[in-house]
């Protein structure tokens, strides 16, 4: 498979400019949630990486940790990127939302806090549940969520 | 063959003189007589044009169409409506009771009434006006009236959009559609249906005046609101318009009366355009009535193929095709007539 | 005179709101104001029900997003599985993949265009799609056995070879696909109406479809070149030769004529596909528990609808950990609201059908 | 020109008009499946090891099977697929080693009532001893008799 990612010198370039930027082996990177939009703006808005599409965008529950997992495209150059942030904050997840700089992170996240029950701060009126009523409690996909019924209820 | 139905009525009224019956009472018997027989003649036509209907389409749609009640599901028309027949009229919350119910009723009435002008046949005529045409123009309106109440009445919000739509679509249509006939009147010069029908003895009036042929044509497919002018139930929008809280019987009478009023249509198209009963070809063997026919049944199938070939237009869009491009040209249509017969009385031919 | 606007629920259940979804629209008349998409209401937790299952296991899963292009969805899945794992799959296998992807990107496209015409007004355009259809799905019925959820794909490989009277029905599909495009062409497109209707209507700015993530033809209709298959090519896309349909204005009018271009270029993709189809395995050597190392993995294909992606979470188990799936029509449907500012209702149902959502997929 | 596509369409209909139909009269003439189609499902008794691998393939819990020790090798008394659930994935198919349990063509599974979809593939008791054994073939047989001739065994209720 042919390989996608970032060049090593433009990784170099961003770790220098963001000193908490963690670069995984297989290149993903790993961002401290305060260094979340700036580092977003800037492989946005910076044309040597020019991330202008966010595919997709979704978290995960570990014991320990939320995380939530970007994968960014840029349409110029045909790179993609794996960005991830933890939220060590499990009572409390929170991170600020990306609606600002993609309108497309605004249903994706919708989603995330929905099912995940992570809010996104930073956007007005954001983010609401999208697929379960309004009225239902807690969070789905998360581990500890516990469903009676079903059909062998 | 050809005075059949002109003998059954005479026989009729023989019959009723020889029990000793006024010739008044006679008269409003034969009148009753006939309008009974136009209603039966409404109804079951449209139910054959429901089961028509089906069959086109399906054809068209590489489909077999209704092919299990009866030999070739001739009656499954009649299965639809003993269905829904047995079925539940639901009453919504918050509707005009009086009107929702009295709509269904009342649609058949403006049919009924146009009905009676309308020349079957050679002599075959219910009521024969002096201003058939007129009265068939303002009657013709009238079931629009219905269905907007009945969108009204509904309390539904679909169904409010569709009767605004119908309303709006009448007024913009009605004008092309009597403008269009203006051409034939200002030939024949004469307001009666039977002599506009006997003026077309020479050359049928669809090959002296095209445009207003199809501009009657095209402002008839919107009367009768089917496609491409369907926008009063335009399904796919506003889920079936005024009928949409409908059920049962209710939603069976509009139904029916959308074919009803095709074949008004169709009828009016086939007297003012394509000769009426009149024979072509001098093809005189066969009886008036069943020339009539033929021609309407052509006119039904070509609006049932305009239907199942073309998507819907859009509600802004009927409107400015409407008054931007129908009027202008049947206005345009009548200028160019009038100069036509004034050159042509003046060449003297 | 005073007026207001006046709310109007166009949904759950409506006939052209292509399954239960629900636009809660402001109306100015006829004039829509403001648009709120509800989806919601075919959710079934799929993500929850796929942790609770074999990596297998969650492949019949899959194919119940959007059901009508099933393999497509069953192909994201299993290439996250084997990316994780490091799965080398067979030739053949991986242009089986292809021949029945390709066929169901067709079937789907089919759905599509015919759904659109009758959302338009034009139901006989809907029923010559779905005979043309038939014909599609019969030739997947063959190769899997069923009709629309196929459960095909199998980690590493496919479930079956391609049965031998399979491929002389393939090459007389291919030899009527041109022909049905043909007649839809001459039916949907090309009708002064209809083009009357989609022209200049919901038109979406490249700018703003790349920003809002739009992926599929919804995109390619404003005249992006983003193709996966082409850009970033997958499984033995980079041998075939085929071209990418792209739109100009970005209305819905070339939302929709791409569709039907696109599955001319299916026709061709299959037709050199079953001309390289090499004999060799369709099953990669796979232990019959799989159990991914820990790690993630995030795999996309390009599906009818869009870039359909997988992301894929295991902790080491035989079953996935976290199981994330990327849905086009969801995230298309994100810039419906703006969409539809301004246009009539009857517009909605237009540019709402150009996006061309499957609600199984939408609400997962 | 306008107006060139819309008497493009009328001829297209016209010709759809009586040309083949595409559609036949369902239930009187009936379309064969293809042999790999995934209809009813039919269970091969003999070859049955009653070793529970097609109940652990299946993602969604539908089979359910009871059997006991009968001389030291597993004898299947009861297999019911509860079809309401099924996916018609194929996977428990897949996962019979013995070629037991396969796929019939057979396309009509529907019933009047939902209880009633369930099917019943194998329903008997255990034999007491091995010698008693060939003769509780015969219920087995019928059971897919009835199975192949399109009738659910409605026993279930």
């Amino acid at each position: 498979m042919a390989d996608y990612s970032i060049p090593a010198d433009l990784m170099e370039a961003l770790k220098n400019k963001f000193p908490g930027l963690e670069i995984q082996e297989n290149r993903d990177v790993i961002v401290p949630a305060a260094d979340l939009i700036p580092f977003m703006s800037e492989i946005k808005d910076n044309q040597d990486y020019a991330m202008d599409f966010l595919t997709n965008l979704t978290g995960a529950d570990y014991k320990d940790r939320f995380e939530m997992v970007y994968n960014l495209v840029s349409m110029t150059h045909g790179y993609t990127l794996m960005v991830k942030v933890r939220i060590e904050d499990k009572e409390k997840p929170e991170i600020p939302s990306l609606c600002p700089i993609w309108g497309g992170a605004n249903w994706q996240e919708r989603e995330i806090y929905d099912l995940m029950g992570i809010v996104f701060t930073g956007y007005t009126g954001h983010p609401t549940r999208i697929f379960l009523d309004d009225n239902f409690q807690g969070h789905p996909l998360r581990k500890d969520f516990q469903w009676q019924g079903g059909r062998e209820a | 063959m050809e005075n059949i139905f002109i003998g059954i009525a005479s026989s009729l009224r023989g019959f009723f003189s020889g029990l000793g019956v006024p010739d008044l009472y006679n008269d409003i018997i034969m009148l009753v007589v006939k309008l009974v027989s136009i209603l039966v003649f409404i109804l079951v036509n449209a139910l054959w044009l429901v089961y028509m209907e089906r069959r086109v389409c399906a054809f068209m749609q590489s489909r077999l169409g209704p092919i299990h009640v009866g030999p070739k599901g001739l009656l499954q028309s009649f299965a639809d409506i003993g269905k829904l027949l047995g079925k539940e009229i639901i009453l919504p919350k918050g509707i005009d009771l009086v009107v929702f119910l009295l709509m269904p009723v009342l649609i058949f009435v403006p049919p009924l009434l146009i009905y009676a002008v309308i020349p079957f046949g050679k002599d075959m005529v219910a009521v024969d006006m002096n201003i058939g045409v007129f009265y068939l123009l303002a009657v013709a309106s009238l079931s629009t009236i219905l269905f907007w109440a009945a969108g009204w009445s509904s309390n539904n919000k679909y169904s409010l959009i569709g009767g605004m739509r119908s309303v709006a679509q009448m007024v913009s249509y009605e004008l092309p559609l009597i403008l269009a006939l203006l051409g034939v009147i200002m030939l024949t010069g004469t307001l009666n249906i039977n002599q506009i029908v006997n003026a077309q003895n020479g050359i049928w009036f669809i090959l002296t005046q095209p445009i207003a042929f199809l501009i009657y044509f095209i402002a008839g497919v919107a009367e009768t609101n089917r496609t491409p002018f369907c926008l009063v139930e335009g399904e796919s929008e506003i889920i079936a318009g005024p009928y949409t809280e409908y059920s049962g019987m209710g939603f069976a009478m509009f139904f029916l009366a959308e074919y009803a009023n095709v074949m008004i249509i169709s009828a009016m198209c086939t007297v003012m355009f394509l000769g009426g009963w009149l024979a072509p070809f001098g093809l005189d063997f066969i009886p008036s009535w069943l020339w009539f026919f033929l021609k309407m049944y052509v006119m039904i199938f070509i609006f049932m193929w305009v239907r199942w070939t073309y998507p819907r237009i859009r509600v802004d869009q009927l409107m400015g095709f409407g008054w931007k491009v129908l009027v202008p040209l049947s206005l345009a249509n009548i200028f160019v007539t009038g100069v036509g017969m004034y050159i042509y009385r003046a060449i003297g031919w | 005179m005073k007026t207001q606007t006046y709310s109007l629920n166009l949904g759950p259940q409506h006939p052209s709101t292509h399954g239960v979804f629900r636009i809660i629209l402001e109306l100015d008349g006829e004039t829509v104001v403001k648009a709120t998409p509800v989806p919601g209401y075919l959710h079934r937790g799929i993500e929850k029900l796929a942790e609770a299952r074999t990596y297998t296991q969650v492949i019949p899963y899959t194919d119940r997003m959007d059901y009508l292009a099933g393999m497509l969805m069953n192909w994201g899945y299993v290439q996250a599985v084997e990316k994780l794992m490091g799965i080398e799959v067979p030739e053949r296998a991986e242009y089986i993949r292809v021949i029945v992807g390709e066929l169901s990107r067709i079937a789907s496209h089919m759905i599509a265009t015919g759904a659109y015409g009758g959302d338009i007004g034009a139901l006989t355009a809907f029923t010559y799609t779905f005979r043309d259809r038939e014909y599609c799905i019969d030739l997947l019925e063959m190769v899997s056995g069923s009709r629309m959820t196929f459960s095909y794909f199998r980690v590493g490989g496919v479930a079956d070879d391609l049965p031998g009277e399979f491929y002389p029905a393939a090459r007389k599909f291919l030899a009527d696909l041109p022909g049905m495009c043909d007649e839809y062409d001459g039916l949907i497109t090309g009708n002064e109406i209809f083009q009357a209707r989609t022209k200049h209507v919901g038109v979406i700015t490249p700018e703003m479809g790349i920003n809002y993530s739009l992926s599929g033809p919804t995109l390619r209709g404003s005249g992006v070149n983003y193709d996966l298959r082409k850009v970033r090519p997958y499984s033995v896309y980079d041998r075939l030769n085929f071209e990418v349909p792209l739109g100009k204005n970005g209305d819905c009018f070339d939302r929709f004529r791409i569709r039907i271009e696109e599955m001319r270029q299916c026709g061709k993709i299959i037709q050199q596909a079953l001309d390289q189809i090499p004999e060799g395995s369709i099953q990669a050597k796979v232990p019959k528990v799989i159990k991914p190392p820990v790690g993630d993995a995030y795999a996309e294909v390009e599906s009818s609808k869009g870039v359909y992606g997988c992301y894929l979470v295991s902790d080491g188990s035989p079953k996935p950990y976290r199981v994330h799936f990327r849905r086009p029509s969801f995230i298309n449907l994100g810039y419906l609201a703006k969409l539809c500012e301004g246009w009539k209702i009857a517009d909605v149902i237009a540019i709402l059908g150009s996006i061309d959502i499957v609600l199984g997929e939408v609400d997962c | 020109m306008f107006g060139q596509g819309l008497i493009k369409g009328l001829q297209i209909t016209w010709g759809r008009l009586l040309d083949k139909k595409h559609t036949v009269k369902y239930p009187y003439e009936k379309i064969e499946m293809f042999p790999r189609f995934h209809g009813r499902f039919e269970l091969d008794v003999e070859k049955c090891i009653a070793c529970g691998l097609c109940a652990n393939a299946c993602p969604n819990k539908v089979i359910e099977m009871e059997k006991e020790k009968v001389d030291k090798k597993q004898f299947l008394t009861k297999y019911v697929m509860r079809i309401e659930y099924c996916l018609f994935c194929g996977l428990c198919v897949e996962s019979c080693n013995k070629d037991a349990l396969k796929f019939t063509n057979v396309l009509d599974m529907n019933q009047y009532r939902r209880s009633w979809v369930r099917l019943s593939l194998v329903d008997r008791p255990a034999p007491e001893a091995a010698e008693e054994a060939p003769k509780e073939e015969t219920p087995a047989k019928t059971v897919k008799v009835e199975a192949a001739a399109g009738q659910a065994p409605v026993k279930e209720g």
